[in-house]
C-alpha cells in the first residue's frame, strides 16, 4: 500500500432535517389532543367549561406522578409492574398509620420512604441478580398487593385533619379550582422534566436505554442508574399513593388496581420508545391527557352500556394512535 | 451433572418438583393417579386439566414474545371466543347436535384469528408499538364479549360443547390432549420449519433481518393470529368446562401469567431466543402454584405474598449472577433443592 | 525508552469464555509517550486483552498494575476515573442522542449540577474539529455513517486527561485523509507523554505510527518487538505462525485487466437513481463479470447507492433495471428475488442477528429467500456453513457458536458468508474488508476476483482507495452525495487521478 | 364517535338545561359489569328511568373507585339534577360528595352505603345488606343440620378478596355459625365469583378433603361452578353435599328447582323502580328515609319450583 499525501477538504455535510425529527411525536400527539378537546366542545354543551379541562388534572394527578416515575424507568427500556400495587400500599399504610394515631408528618415521609424502597429493592435484583424487570416487578406487585390484604381486606377510612384538609382544599383561579394534588404533581413534572433534560443522571437514563452494553463501555454507571430509576418509579408510586389517599380519604387494597397498565399507555402514547432511549417526559403528560379525555368525552356521552363504554374507549384510542403514528411515519 | 443443573429449564423444573413434592405432604394421596370409569383422574392430571388453557394462552403468547412483542389482548379474545361459541350454540334448534357445534367452534376460532389479524396488522404494518396496539383489543375486547353475551352468562347445554373441556379420549383428558397436539404442532412448525429461527431473528434485530430479506411482516402477523387462535382455543374450555360464557371474568389477568410462564420458561421478553418446552414447564409451575394454594389452604389475605415469595425465589436461583455469588461461599453448589 | 518505567503493566493475563481459551497468559507494557501496536489475526485476542484492561470482562488469571499500584477495575467506568481512555472495536455509543452527547456524557460541563448545553457543543465541536470533521452536534448520532461515529468515538476519548489512551480498530473504515488526521493528534498525545495502545490490521499504518508492538496468536503472546527491528513479513510470519515461505499465499490480489471484460447489457442499472436529502440521481451500469467501485469521501453518498440498488431504501425517482427490463424494489427482499445481494457496512445493527448462531446467520438470507415454510434441509445447511466456514477461515470452526461470541473480523466474514452463499448475480459489498486481518483480506480480494471472473457482477465499496482501484474495473466517483464521474480502469488510472477527480468533483 | 354524535346532539338540550323543560336528569355511575347480577342491575335502573321519564347519565367505572369519582366529579360540572351511584368501597367518598353537595345536587346511593360520618353528604341509601344476607343462609345452615349428631364439614367461596359482598357475607355467616363447635370450616378460599374460578377450587377442595358436608358459595355463580367438580367427582350436589348460595339469578334458580342447590338467599338487583321513584321525591324536595331496604327474600327448592318462571334474569 502507497501512502496517500493528498490533504482533502474536509466533508461538508449539510443538515438534514429543518425541523428536529425528534420533537413531531409530541407535536403530533399535540395537536391530536387539541382536535378531540374540540371534537367535545362541539358536541357537548358544558364542555367547553375550562374547569373540565382542569379536572382532568384533579382526577389524573395521582396517575400523572406515577407515570412520571414510569417514564425514567420505560426510558432505560425497563419496566415496572409494581406501581399500581405499590399506590394502593401506600394509602393502605396511611390510612393505617394515621388510623393509629401517627402524626401527618411522620406518615409523609414513611409513606414516601416505602414506596422508595421497594423501587430500590426491585432495582437491586434487577441489577445485581440480572432479573428480568418484568418478572422481578410483577412480584413486586403481588408483594405489595398481598401486603395490602396482610394489613386489612376492607378499605380504611382517613379522618385525620391535616389529610382532610390537604383533600378538600380548593385553589380558586378565578371562577376555577385546583386541588393540591394538582400542584404537586406540576411540580413532581417540572422536576422531572428538569432531571431528564439538564442533568447528568437523567442523559444516563437515556444513554443506558439506547443501549446499556455502549453505556457500560462509554464508562458510564449503568447499574447506579438502573438501580436508580427504580428508586425513582417506587417513589413516585409512593407519592401517587399518598396523592391518591388524599382523592380518596381512604386506603384499601383494591385501590389503583390497573394503574401499572394505565401509566405504561400514558408513557407510551405520550411517543416514548418501550425500547428505552427516546421520549420526553411532556409525551407523558400528553399520554396521560388523552386517558383523561377520553373518558371524559365517554361521561359526557353519558348514554353508554358498559360494554359500548369499553368498545369506545378502545375506538377512540384506536383512531388517536393510528392518526399519531400517521403524521409521524417516517419513509423508508 | 453439573451440566444438568446448567441447563436452562433446571431451576424451574425443579421449583415445579418442589411444588409437587409438597403438596403430597399436605395430601398424601396427591401423587395417585387411577384409573376410574375408564377415565384418568388425580391431582396431577388435575393439574395438567386446569393448566391446558393458561398452557395454551402462553404458547401462542411465546410466538409473539418471540418477535419482540406481546399481546395483552389474549384475556379478551379468550372471553369473546367462548361467548361466540355459546352464542351461536344457545341459537342451535339441537345443541347436542355435534355439526352445529362445530361450526360454532369454527366461528369463534375464525373471528379470533380475525382479532389476531387485527394485531398483527397494527403491529406488523402500521408500526405502533405492539403493547398499545394489543391494549386496543384488550379493552375493546371485553366490551365485544360482553356485547355478544349482552352482560349476562349464556348458558348453554351441548353435550358435545362440554366435552371440550370435561371429556376423555382414550381415559385422558379431552383439553390436555388438544393441548399437547397444539405444542406440538406449534413445536413441529417452529423447528421443523424455518417458521422459529426467523421469528427469532426479526426478534433479535428487526433492521438487520429486514437488510436479509427477511418479510417480517408477514411473520409477525402470523405470530400474532397463531397468539389468537391459541387464545380463542383456550377459550373455548374455559368456557366449555362450565358450559357458560362469561363476558366479563372469562381470561381476566390471564395475559399477565401468560407472560410469567413465557418467562418464566427462558424466553426474554426484549425477543428473539424462544423456547416452547419452557412455556410448558412455566405455565404448569403456575398452575401447581394455584393448586397448592387452595390444598395447603394459605389464608387468601396472604396468598399474593406467598405467589411472590416463590417468584422472587425463582428469579433469584434461576439468575446466574446469583448462583455465582451463591457458588463463590459453597464450591460445591449441589444442593437437592 | 526501556530505562523509563511503564506505565501499564498486564502480566500473565488469561481469560476462558466458555469452550474458548481467549487469553492465556498474556503479558503487555505500555511506555508514557508511546505508540504501542496490539498485533494478530482476527479472533487472536486482541479486543478482549483490551476489554479485560479496562474492567469490561474479569479475567480469570494475572495481574495489572498502573502507574506501579496494581489495579482491578470492576468496570471501564474506574478505568477511565484511573486515567484509561478506550476507543472499543465495535462503535459503543449510544445512537438516539446526539453527537455532542456522545462525546461527552459522562464528563458534560455542568454548573450546579445543570449540564450547560452551549458549553457542551462547542466543546463537542472542538474535539471534533481536532479530527476535521465538522457536522452539526446536535443531530442524532445514529443518523451519520459508520465512518462520522468512529470519529465520534474517537474525539470521545481524546477529551480524556488520560495516561493511556487505547485504541481498538479506530482506522477500520477510515479514509486516508481521516486517518492522517488522527495520526497527527496521536503524534500530539504521545509527545504530552500519553502512551497510547493502538490496534489496527493495516500494517501500514502501524509502521507509520507505532514504536513498539506486542503480537498475539491464539490467545497467547508471541513476542515484543520494536517496529524498527521487525520487518512486515516477519511480523506478519509472527502473526501467523507460518514459515515465510507459506506467506505467499497472502499476496493480494493482482490489479484487474479492463480488456478481458465484455460489456453487454447491465445486470443492474441506475437510471437518474437517487433520493432527496440522500443521494442526487446518478445513473450506474454495472455488468456481468465486472467490478465496480464507488470511491468517495466519508459521507459521499456510497452506501446510499448501495442501498438504492438493494431496495432498503426506496428512491424517489429514476429507474432501475435488471437485465434491461425495468423494476421497481419494493424491499430487500424484491431485490433479492432479481438476484442481489447487499453486505451492510455496520454489521452490529445491520448485519448479524447476535443472538442466532453462526450457522443461523449464515443460512439467513437463503432461508428468507425461500420463505420460511421450505427450510434448507439440515444436511444441506451444514454442508454449506462447512464450506465456507472453511474457505473464510472462521474461526473458532464451530457453526453452533452464538456469533456473539465471535471476534469482530470473524463476524464480519459470516456476514459475507451469508451472502456468498445466496449465489447472487450482483453483490453489493459495502466496506467487506473492515476489521479483517491481512491474510484474510486477500483471501476476500481474491475472492472478489474469483467470483467476477466466474460471471457475478460486484459492486465494491472500500474506505481503502488502494483496494479498490486494483479490484475494480470501473470506479465511480463520489462527492457530496453526488455522482461525479466514472472512470475506467485502464492503465493511466492510478490513485492520485482518483483522489484529484473527488477533490475537484470530476472536473478533470 | 360514529353513533354517538347524533344521540350525542340529542343530550344537548337534556343535560345542563334539565330544569328548564322539567326533565330530571340523573348521572348514575355503576360500578362496572362484572356480573350477570350487575348487568341486571344496571339494565333495572336504564329501563325504569325511562319509564319514569328520567333523563339518565349513564357512566361504567370498570370496577375502579377513581373512576366512580372521575365520573361523579363529570356529573356535577354537567350541572345534573341528581346523582346516585353504586359505591365499590365504603370509604373515600367524602371530598367529592362534599362537591356535590356545595353544587347542590342530591345524592343518592345504592347497592352499598359509605362510611362517612357525615349523614348529610347524601340523602338516602337503597339496597341489600350483606352481613344479613350472610346470616340469612347461615341461620338456614344451623337449622338444616340441626338433627346432625357428628361435626359439619364446611367449605366456603369467596368473592373476589376484599369486595365488600365477599368481606360481609363471609362475616354474616360467620357470625350466625363460628359460635357453633360442631360446625368445622374446613377450608375457605376465594372463587372471585365466577363460575370457571368456582369450579378450579371446589376440584382442590374435594381432593384435599374427602368429607364435605356443605358448601357456602358467596354468589350462584360459583355455586354453579362448584356443582360441575362435585358432579366429575361422582357425588351428587344437593344430597352429598349441601349447596347454600346468595343472589338467586335464574340459572341459580333453575339448579335450586333442579334439587342441586339446596337454599339462596336473595340479593335483588332490580331496585330500579325504587330509586326513581326517591329521585323523584328527592328533587321535589320531600324527605325520604335514610335507609330503604330492597325487596327481597330467600327461596328453597319448593318456592323455587313456583318463583322460576316469572324469574327475570
Ligand atoms: N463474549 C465472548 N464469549 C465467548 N467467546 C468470546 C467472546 N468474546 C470473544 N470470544 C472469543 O475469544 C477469542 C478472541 O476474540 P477477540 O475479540 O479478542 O479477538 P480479536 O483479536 O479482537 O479479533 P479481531 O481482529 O477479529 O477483532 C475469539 O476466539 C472469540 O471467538
Ligand atoms: N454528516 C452526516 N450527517 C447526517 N447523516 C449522515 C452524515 N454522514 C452520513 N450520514 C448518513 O449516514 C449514512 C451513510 O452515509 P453515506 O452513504 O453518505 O456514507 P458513505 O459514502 O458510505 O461513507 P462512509 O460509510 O465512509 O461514511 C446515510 O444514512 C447518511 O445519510
Ligand atoms: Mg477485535
Ligand atoms: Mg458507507
Amino acid at each position: 500500500m502507497t501512502k496517500v499525501e493528498t490533504r482533502l477538504p474536509a466533508p461538508t455535510v449539510p443538515r438534514r432535517f429543518p425541523l428536529r425529527q425528534k420533537y413531531l411525536p409530541v407535536t403530533a400527539t399535540a395537536v391530536l389532543i387539541s382536535l378531540m378537546y374540540g371534537l367535545g366542545v362541539i358536541n357537548y354543551p358544558g364542555f367547553s367549561d375550562t374547569q373540565i379541562v382542569l379536572n382532568i388534572f384533579i382526577d389524573n394527578a395521582f396517575l400523572l406522578v406515577v407515570a412520571v416515575g414510569m417514564t425514567f424507568v420505560i426510558l432505560t427500556g425497563g419496566i415496572d409492574l409494581s406501581v399500581g400495587a405499590v399506590v394502593a400500599l401506600t394509602t393502605m399504610v396511611v390510612a393505617l398509620l394515621l388510623e393509629n394515631g401517627w402524626p401527618a408528618a411522620v406518615v409523609l415521609p414513611v409513606a414516601l420512604l416505602m414506596g422508595a424502597t421497594i423501587g430500590l429493592g426491585m432495582g437491586l435484583m434487577i441489577h445485581y441478580f440480572e432479573v428480568q424487570p418484568f418478572i422481578a416487578t410483577l412480584a413486586g406487585m403481588f408483594l405489595a398487593r398481598g401486603l395490602c390484604y396482610a394489613i386489612s381486606t376492607t378499605s380504611i377510612g382517613i379522618d385525620d385533619p391535616f389529610w382532610v384538609r390537604v383533600a378538600n382544599a380548593q385553589l380558586w383561579v378565578g371562577g376555577w379550582f385546583i386541588t393540591i394534588s394538582v400542584l404537586v404533581a406540576l411540580v413532581v413534572v417540572l422536576i422531572a422534566a428538569y432531571v431528564l433534560a439538564y442533568t447528568t443522571f437523567g442523559r444516563d437514563v437515556y444513554a443506558v436505554g439506547g443501549n446499556p452494553q455502549s453505556a457500560m463501555l462509554m464508562g458510564l454507571r449503568v447499574g447506579r442508574t438502573r438501580i436508580a430509576v427504580y428508586t425513582i418509579s417506587g417513589l413516585c408510586s409512593g407519592l401517587g399513593g399518598v396523592l391518591l389517599s388524599f382523592y380518596m380519604l381512604s386506603g384499601y387494597g383494591l385501590h389503583a388496581s390497573g394503574m401499572e397498565l394505565d401509566a405504561i399507555a400514558a408513557v407510551v402514547i405520550g411517543g416514548t420508545l418501550l425500547t428505552g432511549g427516546s421520549g420526553y417526559l411532556l409525551g407523558t403528560v400528553l399520554g396521560v391527557l388523552v386517558l383523561g379525555l377520553i373518558q371524559t368525552i365517554i361521561t359526557f356521552q353519558g348514554d353508554l352500556s358498559s360494554w359500548w363504554t369499553k368498545i369506545f374507549i378502545g375506538l377512540f384510542l384506536f383512531v388517536f394512535i393510528v392518526l399519531q403514528r400517521a403524521v409521524t411515519r417516517r419513509r423508508r | 451433572m453439573s451440566n444438568l443443573v446448567r441447563h436452562r429449564l433446571f431451576w424451574p423444573v425443579a421449583m415445579l418438583l418442589l411444588l409437587l413434592v409438597g403438596n403430597l405432604a399436605f395430601t398424601p394421596g396427591f401423587f395417585a393417579i387411577e384409573l376410574r370409569d375408564g377415565h384418568l383422574f388425580g391431582a396431577l392430571i388435575d393439574i395438567l386439566r386446569q393448566g391446558a388453557p393458561l398452557m395454551l394462552v402462553a404458547l401462542g403468547m411465546t410466538l409473539v414474545i418471540a418477535t419482540g412483542g406481546i399481546d395483552l389482548s389474549v384475556g379478551a379474545v379468550v372471553a369473546i371466543s367462548g361467548a361466540l361459541a355459546c352464542q351461536q350454540i344457545s341459537q342451535l334448534g339441537d345443541q347436542g347436535a355435534v355439526g352445529g357445534v362445530l361450526v360454532a367452534v369454527a366461528l369463534a376460532l375464525l373471528l379470533c384469528a380475525g382479532l389476531g389479524l387485527w394485531n398483527g396488522f397494527l403491529v406488523g404494518v402500521v408500526g405502533i408499538q405492539p403493547i398499545i396496539a394489543t391494549l386496543i383489543l384488550m379493552i375493546a375486547g371485553r366490551g365485544v364479549a360482553q356485547l355478544i353475551t349482552g352482560g349476562q352468562i349464556i348458558n348453554v347445554n351441548s353435550p358435545p360443547y362440554k366435552a371440550i373441556a370435561t371429556g376423555f379420549l382414550l381415559a385422558v383428558p379431552v383439553p390436555v390432549i388438544i393441548a399437547a397436539a397444539l405444542v406440538a404442532v406449534v413445536a413441529l412448525v417452529t423447528r421443523r420449519s424455518a417458521f422459529g429461527m426467523l421469528l427469532e431473528s426479526v426478534g433479535g434485530n428487526a433492521g438487520a433481518s429486514r437488510l436479509a430479506g427477511i418479510r417480517s411482516r408477514q411473520l409477525i402477523i402470523i405470530a400474532y393470529v397463531a397468539c389468537a387462535v391459541c387464545a380463542g382455543v383456550a377459550g373455548l374450555m374455559v368456557s366449555s368446562t362450565v358450559s357458560s360464557a362469561d363476558g366479563n371474568n372469562a381470561g381476566l389477568l390471564i395475559e399477565l401469567d401468560a407472560i410469567l410462564a413465557v418467562v418464566i420458561g427462558g424466553t426474554s421478553l426484549l425477543g428473539g431466543r424462544f423456547s416452547i418446552a419452557g412455556t410448558v414447564v412455566g405455565a404448569l409451575l403456575i398452575k401447581t402454584l394455584d393448586t397448592t394454594i387452595y390444598t395447603i389452604g394459605i389464608p387468601p389475605e396472604v396468598t399474593l405474598l406467598f405467589k411472590a415469595v416463590v417468584v422472587v425465589v425463582l428469579c433469584l436461583v434461576q439468575a446466574p449472577a446469583f448462583r455465582a455469588r451463591f457458588a463463590r461461599r459453597r464450591p460445591t453448589a449441589e444442593v437437592s433443592a | 525508552m526501556s530505562e523509563r518505567e511503564p506505565v501499564l503493566v498486564m502480566r500473565g493475563i488469561g481469560k476462558r469464555f466458555p469452550g474458548v481459551v481467549a487469553l492465556d497468559g498474556v503479558d503487555l507494557r505500555l511506555f508514557p509517550g508511546e505508540v504501542h501496536a496490539l498485533m494478530g489475526e482476527n479472533g487472536a485476542g486482541k479486543s478482549t486483552l483490551i476489554k479485560v484492561l479496562t474492567g469490561a470482562y474479569h479475567h480469570d488469571q494475572g495481574d495489572i498494575t498502573l502507574g506501579g499500584e496494581p489495579v482491578a477495575f470492576a468496570g471501564p467506568h474506574q478505568a477511565q476515573q484511573a486515567g484509561i481512555s478506550t476507543v472499543y472495536q465495535e462503535i459503543n455509543l449510544c445512537p438516539n442522542l446526539s453527537v455532542a452527547e456522545n462525546v461527552l456524557i459522562g464528563r458534560a460541563p455542568t454548573r450546579f449540577g445543570r449540564i450547560r448545553w452551549s458549553a457542551m457543543r462547542r466543546r463537542a465541536e472542538e474535539l471534533l474539529a481536532r479530527l476535521q470533521l465538522s457536522i452539526d452536534v446536535g443531530s442524532d448520532l445514529g443518523a451519520h455513517s459508520i465512518a462520522v461515529q468512529q470519529l465520534v468515538a474517537i474525539a470521545r476519548a481524546l477529551d480524556v486527561d488520560a495516561k493511556v489512551l487505547v485504541l481498538d480498530e479506530p482506522t477500520s473504515s477510515l479514509d486516508a485523509s481521516e486517518v492522517d488526521q488522527l495520526f497527527r493528534v496521536m503524534r500530539g498525545l504521545k509527545d504530552d507523554g500519553i502512551a497510547i495502545l493502538f490496534v489496527t490490521h493495516f500494517l501500514d499504518q502501524v509502521y507509520e505510527i507505532a514504536d513498539r508492538m506486542t503480537v498475539l496468536r491464539n490467545g497467547r503472546r508471541v513476542g515484543e518487538y520494536r517496529t524498527a527491528e521487525l520487518s512486515q513479513l516477519d511480523l506478519v510470519a509472527a502473526m501467523i505462525g507460518k514459515e515465510l515461505a507459506a506467506l505467499e499465499d497472502i499476496e493480494e490480489a493482482p490489479r484487474r485487466e479492463v480488456a478481458a471484460l465484455e460489456r453487454g447489457t447491465p445486470v443492474v442499472s441506475a437510471d437518474g437513481v437517487g433520493r432527496a436529502g440522500a443521494i442526487a440521481p446518478f445513473s450506474l451500469g454495472i455488468h456481468k463479470g465486472e467490478v465496480v467501485g464507488l470511491a468517495g469521501l466519508l459521507g459521499s453518498g456510497r452506501t446510499e447507492i448501495a442501498r438504492l440498488l438493494f431496495g432498503a431504501d426506496r428512491s424517489d425517482q429514476g429507474q432501475i433495471a435488471v437485465d434491461g427490463t425495468p423494476v421497481t424494489f419494493r424491499g430487500p427482499q424484491s431485490a433479492m428475488r432479481h438476484g442481489i445481494a447487499y453486505c451492510p457496512e455496520n454489521r452490529r445493527t445491520d448485519g448479524l442477528v447476535e443472538e442466532l448462531t453462526v450457522r443461523e446467520n449464515i443460512v439467513l438470507a437463503l432461508q428468507a429467500a425461500r420463505g420460511w415454510a421450505r427450510p434448507v434441509p439440515r444436511g444441506r445447511q451444514d454442508e454449506l456453513v462447512g464450506r465456507f466456514v472453511k474457505a473464510l477461515d472462521i474461526r473458532p470452526a464451530d457453526p453452533e457458536l452464538p456469533v456473539r461470541n465471535l471476534s469482530g473480523g470473524n463476524q464480519q466474514k459470516v456476514l459475507l458468508a451469508r451472502w456468498l452463499i445466496t449465489e447472487p448475480r450482483l453483490m453489493i459489498l459495502d466496506e467487506p474488508t473492515r476489521g479483517i486481518d491481512v491474510g484474510a483480506k486477500a483471501e476476500i480480494q481474491r475472492l472478489v476476483v474469483e467470483l467476477s471472473d466466474g460471471g457475478m457482477a460486484v459492486l465494491f465499496i472500500s474506505a481503502e482507495l488502494e483496494e479498490v482501484l486494483r479490484l475494480s474495473h470501473k470506479v465511480a466517483v463520489l462527492r457530496d452525495r453526488r455522482l461525479v464521474t466514472e472512470l475506467e480502469n485502464t492503465d493511466g488510472l492510478d490513485l492520485d487521478r482518483v483522489m484529484a477527480a473527488i477533490a475537484s468533483g470530476g472536473a478533470t | 364517535a360514529c353513533g354517538g354524535q347524533e344521540r350525542g346532539g340529542g343530550s344537548g338540550t337534556g343535560s345542563g338545561a334539565g330544569k328548564d323543560d322539567g326533565q330530571i336528569v340523573m348521572g348514575f355511575s355503576q360500578v362496572g359489569a362484572e356480573s350477570g347480577w350487575r348487568t341486571a342491575n344496571t339494565k333495572s335502573i336504564q329501563e325504569s328511568a325511562e319509564a319514569a321519564g328520567i333523563k339518565l347519565q349513564f357512566s361504567d367505572a370498570q370496577q375502579k373507585q377513581e373512576n366512580q369519582i372521575k365520573a361523579i366529579r363529570s356529573f356535577i360540572s354537567q350541572k345534573v339534577d341528581i346523582i346516585a351511584f353504586s359505591p365499590v368501597v365504603e370509604s373515600g367518598w367524602d371530598t367529592v360528595l362534599k362537591e356535590a353537595k356545595d353544587a347542590g345536587i342530591p345524592v343518592i346511593l345504592t347497592d352499598r352505603a359509605v362510611d362517612s360520618p357525615d349523614k348529610t353528604l347524601y340523602k338516602t341509601f337503597i339496597g341489600s345488606d350483606f352481613v344479613v344476607e350472610g346470616q340469612k343462609a347461615g341461620e338456614w345452615v344451623k337449622q338444616e343440620f340441626a338433627s346432625a349428631s357428628g361435626p359439619v364439614n364446611m367449605v366456603e367461596l369467596q368473592g373476589n378478596t376484599g369486595a365488600a359482598p365477599a368481606i360481609d357475607r363471609k362475616e354474616g355467616f360467620a357470625s350466625v355459625i363460628g359460635s357453633d363447635p360442631k360446625f368445622k370450616m374446613l377450608a375457605s378460599q376465594p372463587g372471585d365469583f365466577t363460575r370457571v374460578k368456582g369450579k378450579e377450587v371446589m376440584e382442590a377442595f374435594l381432593r384435599a378433603n374427602p368429607d364435605i358436608d356443605l358448601l357456602y358459595a358467596h354468589n350462584d355463580d360459583m355455586g354453579l361452578g362448584a356443582i360441575e367438580a362435585i358432579e366429575a367427582a361422582g357425588k351428587k350436589p344437593g344430597t352429598d353435599i349441601k349447596i347454600v348460595t346468595v343472589d338467586a339469578v335464574k340459572d341459580g334458580m333453575q339448579a335450586l328447582a333442579d334439587g342441586k342447590i339446596n337454599f339462596i338467599v336473595e340479593c335483588s338487583p332490580l331496585l330500579g323502580p325504587q330509586l326513581m321513584d326517591l329521585a323523584k321525591k328527592v328533587v321535589a324536595g320531600e324527605t325520604v328515609p335514610e335507609r330503604v331496604l330492597t325487596e327481597e327474600t330467600t327461596f328453597t327448592q319448593e318456592q323455587a319450583k313456583s318463583a322460576l318462571p316469572d324469574r327475570k334474569y
